[in-house]
């Protein structure tokens, strides 16, 4: 399990891997949002600002997508020890929290045409508010300790309570929802999406995976960075102290 | 087993020789409470509809309030080390204080509930079922806190951090906590909502343990 | 006979190398003084002698036994006084001492008489009913050292046990431990002034700096 | 001068070193209020209706939650002591700190309070009105708070006493920053609730620096 | 010349009398070593001397005036050392030490070379850039002690501060104090340990002890 924790392996792997990544990315979004914005049709009913659409349910997959990729990797970094693990946790939040806003953005934007509010509490809009504060709350806890090693335990063990969590919240908030509101505004069934506007929100969506995928690669190599850098700083400082004792004494 | 007794009764004691812990709590969920109506106005069909929410709500933040001091203080002072290296398996203690906690948080919110059912007006044939959901769900709010204080222990401001990991982790046993009064006061059954809580409360039982004390044990380093 | 040792340990805080390579070895009776400046290491090596902290490198021994392997078996059988009292203000100096005695499970039938000969061999007697909150700064460092003698323990790991306390009570301290010590006990004892100990084992840690430059992982 | 300008700099860098406390604050302030929905059901036009009132009680609370570390971190280390014997007159680092506090605190929920009020749909023709009186009523509570803060120190659980002695004295605020805003959405003129308003913060600012030096004083024995 | 004297101070704690009827005279350049068993009321008595606690009888003069009639003048011209240290965790060791020189006011255009020299005297040079946190016990107590240093006050009230320190450190200490003094500074030393100071005056607390009754108030 260890063999990839050496970080030079890992860097030369995720170096053979980025480029691909990067113009696959680059790639895919061009394709998607260009056949979302040129080729794919308006909706009868909701116009133009249907387009909004290939942005908001792509973005809502990934914030989903990522909380268990973060999961997953909390519970290999506590049983294994693994410390990629604890950097890919650490890489993948804020994106993943940046994907749940841009779901809330875009779906409250969307909703102001649509509904004439900017928000409702609807079960679905609200399980993602929840999921948005679930990753602030991951990325708060992360960087409050001084220690960083600590950080990655704590953020760990918060995010696999975090999982278990999820679907008794989202359980809950659909139940509420329909208890109090029984018609939902927001039902647009998916099998009958016609395949024009399918593709593209495929295409997208391929897109966004790349998208994580490159950025958390750049974050975990940046760490190990980093890291090293303390390292030769602290030895540097050590070593002026071992010298300092040893001329006083 | 002896152990735990032991351990219960020693929080138990410091929190009624700390000038009543317990009262505090309550002053706070009855003062903040009675915020609301200066807040919304006092119209009493307005006050009986959101009652239930209300309280909900404010029983939750009371618990939320006195969930630094949770390991804090026994962190502070070193007893938490001390405990760490006794033969009481980790996980009692923390289940172990979370009971402590309960009894001297949760159970007096419950008694004070009557007194903010009245205060808002609201129709008191839900009481019964206000009062049994929660007794099913302060003491949810209790362990899912734990896992947070834990957490937080040692982080540089780890008190504010506590309402924002745990606060998300609260919304189920609140809805079906204000669930079950609903239906309860719309003359529905308040079966389901009961139910569902107690699974919720079972699930903790079971997850706070664990998570608390890895917690716990990566916080003594 | 059970020896407790410990080989070619590593010690990392904050990402800084506090030792490396130290090694030790303490038979049953001994007592090993941890010297050396500040900063060297000494309260980073009692913690990791109680398994409050890990090792990054090296093990723990106890009769050829790793104690990773058996944590709560080795917790059972330490004493570990840090620099915090564990001292409860609004309990009394009894009530205080009795419940980390009940904790270990010391016998219930001598149970009063144990606490009671603890409480006077720190001459804690005339504060038995005082709360904690009311102790000067060494009474309260008593107090704490008469959890060693309240349930018995193997080993006592102390860090600077007598920070604070007056020569008389400087000297019950040396009793205690010379007793204990008779009896089979080990103890660790980290220092910075004089304190009365026969035939010590010295472990000086300004000695054991770790190399200049940690070893690079690629 | 010189002394205050100095205390007010290090706080405030001790905010931002200890990862923003400030967005904690705020979060509270957000998550806190989001409880509300769940709690009374999601219809547009009660939560419009309570929305002014959920906003000033969460904003209170939120400012509340982080006044028991106003002074204790530094009661607790010591610094206290040093700041009392320091040239610095006591009644200006009270200020120095509360400026800092209201800093750190009052003004990101000011600037959170637009977001609250579209999840509310609240009519945004009032948020004028409710920007500025919280811009004159979340100083009043940060003085307000800064003296209970000072009188529970030292206290054995200082922490849960101090929501028991602030929150009555926070009615004040409450009342006249809620009458601005409901004026203002009922198309009346909120001028004499402002002035109210603005005249307890100059009479607090006054008395808090007296009282809270007068309470500091003897929690240092 | 000004003189600092106690005259029959008493003094009270948590409703026990800890001490009655103590007077003491320091004149410019003079020591004061106070000595006794745990809670004898060196600490209470060093509070007393700071302001931070009210006697409850006699007073405190500087120079003839009663200090509880200035107490701001007397508090700028001491240093407090007490148990606590004043550390902030998360500013380094300069930010720490700066802020308190700062707040003392000392001269802006040499400050830095002030700071300098009194990290220097505590051999904290090397730590300047550590936050707080990551210190050791004796470093976190050589930086209270560089504050002495960093800002100049008339009167040092130094309670145990040889707690923790190292062998070298405690040297320094007995240095900064002597540069102290022989420079008009007056100093007052609670310690139960071998501190080197040059004819001290000595204050022995347990021949002090009051009547064993409180006197009743009604
Ligand atoms: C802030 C407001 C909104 C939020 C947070 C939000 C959230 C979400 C989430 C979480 C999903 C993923 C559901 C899933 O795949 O399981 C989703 C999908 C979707 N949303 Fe939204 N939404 C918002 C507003 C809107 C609005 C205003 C509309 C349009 C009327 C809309 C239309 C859709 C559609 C069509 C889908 C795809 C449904 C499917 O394929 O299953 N959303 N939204
Ligand atoms: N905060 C307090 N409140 C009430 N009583 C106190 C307080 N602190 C100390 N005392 C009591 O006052 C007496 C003197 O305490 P003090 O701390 O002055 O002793 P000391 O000589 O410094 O002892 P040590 O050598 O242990 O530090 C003790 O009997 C103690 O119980
Ligand atoms: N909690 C901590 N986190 C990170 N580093 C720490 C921590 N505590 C101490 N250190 C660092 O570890 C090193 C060793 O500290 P330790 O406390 O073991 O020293 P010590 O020998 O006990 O010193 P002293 O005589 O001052 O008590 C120091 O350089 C210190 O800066
Ligand atoms: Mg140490
Ligand atoms: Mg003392």
């Amino acid at each position: 399990m260890h063999r990839f924790a050496n970080p030079a392996r890992f860097t030369r792997l995720a170096d053979r891997i980025l480029p691909f990544a990067a113009v696959g990315t680059v790639v895919a979004l061009g394709v998607g949002f260009y056949l979302a914005l040129f080729v794919a049709p308006g909706d009868y009913q909701q116009g133009e600002s249907v387009r909004i659409m290939y942005v908001h349910v792509p973005s809502a997959w990934m914030a989903m997508f990522i909380y268990v990729a973060i999961a997953v990797a909390s519970a290999v970094a506590l049983i294994w020890r693994h410390p990629l693990a604890d950097l890919a946790a650490k890489a993948s939040s804020p994106v993943g929290a940046g994907f749940a806003f841009l779901t809330l953005v875009t779906g409250s934007l969307w909703g102001r045409p649509m509904w004439g509010t900017w928000w409702e509490w609807d079960g679905r809009l609200t399980s993602m508010l929840i999921l948005f504060f679930l990753y602030l709350g991951h990325m708060a806890l992360l960087n409050a300790f001084e220690d960083s090693q600590r950080g990655y335990r704590a953020a760990a063990i918060l995010a696999l309570v975090g999982v278990v969590n999820i679907p008794i919240i989202k359980f809950s908030v659909d139940w509420w929802s329909t208890l109090h509101q029984p018609a939902s505004v927001m039902r647009l069934d998916g099998p009958t999406i016609h395949p024009s506007m399918l593709w593209p929100l495929l295409i997208v969506a391929v897109g966004f995976k790349l998208y994580y995928l490159t950025v958390v690669l750049l974050r975990i190599k940046s760490e190990l960075i980093a890291a090293r850098l303390r390292a030769l700083d602290l030895a540097t400082v050590k070593a002026a102290e071992v010298q300092g004792q040893a001329v006083q004494g | 087993m002896r152990g735990l007794a032991l351990l219960v009764a020693r929080d138990l004691r410091l929190a009624l020789r700390q000038s009543a812990d317990a009262w505090l709590a309550v002053l706070f969920f009855v003062l903040t409470a009675a915020l609301f109506p200066f807040g919304v106005g006092p119209e009493p069909n307005l006050l009986a509809r959101i009652a239930p929410g209300i309280i909900w709500v404010v029983a939750l933040l009371a618990v939320l309030l006195s969930l630094e001091r949770l390991f804090l203080a026994d962190f502070e002072d070193g007893s938490l080390e001390q405990l760490l290296l006794s033969p009481l398996p980790l996980e009692l203690a923390v289940l172990g204080k979370v009971l402590a906690h309960w009894l001297t948080t949760g159970l007096p919110l419950i008694a004070a509930a009557p007194l903010l059912a009245v205060l808002f007006h609201m129709d008191l044939s839900g009481l019964g079922v206000l009062l049994l959901a929660m007794l099913l769900g302060t003491p949810t709010l209790s362990l899912v806190g734990a896992v947070g204080a834990a957490l937080t222990l040692g982080a540089r401001r780890g008190g504010v951090l506590i309402p924002l990991l745990v606060l998300p982790l609260y919304v189920p046993a609140l809805i079906f906590g204000v669930g079950a009064t609903d239906a309860a006061l719309l003359g529905l059954t308040a079966r389901p909502h009961l139910l569902l809580l107690g699974a919720v409360l079972l699930v903790m039982l079971v997850i706070t343990p664990l998570a608390g004390a890895a917690a716990l044990r990566q916080a003594i380093e | 006979m059970a020896n407790f040792e410990g080989r070619s340990l590593h010690c990392r805080r904050g990402g800084r190398d506090v030792f490396a390579e130290l090694s030790f070895a303490l038979p049953p009776g001994g007592a090993l003084l941890l010297t050396g400046p500040n900063g060297s290491g000494k309260s980073s090596l009692l913690r990791l002698m109680a398994g409050l902290l890990k090792p990054a490198g090296g093990e723990l021994l106890w009769d050829g036994q790793a104690i990773s392997e058996a944590p709560e078996e080795h917790a059972a059988r330490l004493h570990y006084l840090g620099h915090l009292d564990a001292v409860k203000p609004v309990l009394s100096v009894a009530e205080n001492l009795r419940f980390w005695a009940d904790l270990r499970g010391s016998a219930a039938s001598d149970r009063n008489t144990t606490l009671d000969a603890a409480l006077e061999r720190f001459a804690l007697t005339e504060l038995a009913a005082v709360p904690g909150r009311l102790l000067s700064a060494g009474q309260r460092r008593r107090l704490a050292l008469a959890r060693l003698v309240a349930a018995p323990a193997d080993l006592w790991l102390l860090d600077e046990p007598s920070v604070g306390l007056d020569h008389a009570s400087v000297e019950r301290l040396a009793a205690a431990i010379a007793g204990h010590r008779a009896a089979g006990g080990r103890v660790v004892v980290a220092t910075h002034t004089a304190l009365h100990l026969t035939e010590p084992l010295r472990l000086s840690l300004d000695s054991l700096a770790p190399p200049p430059l940690p070893e690079m992982v690629w």
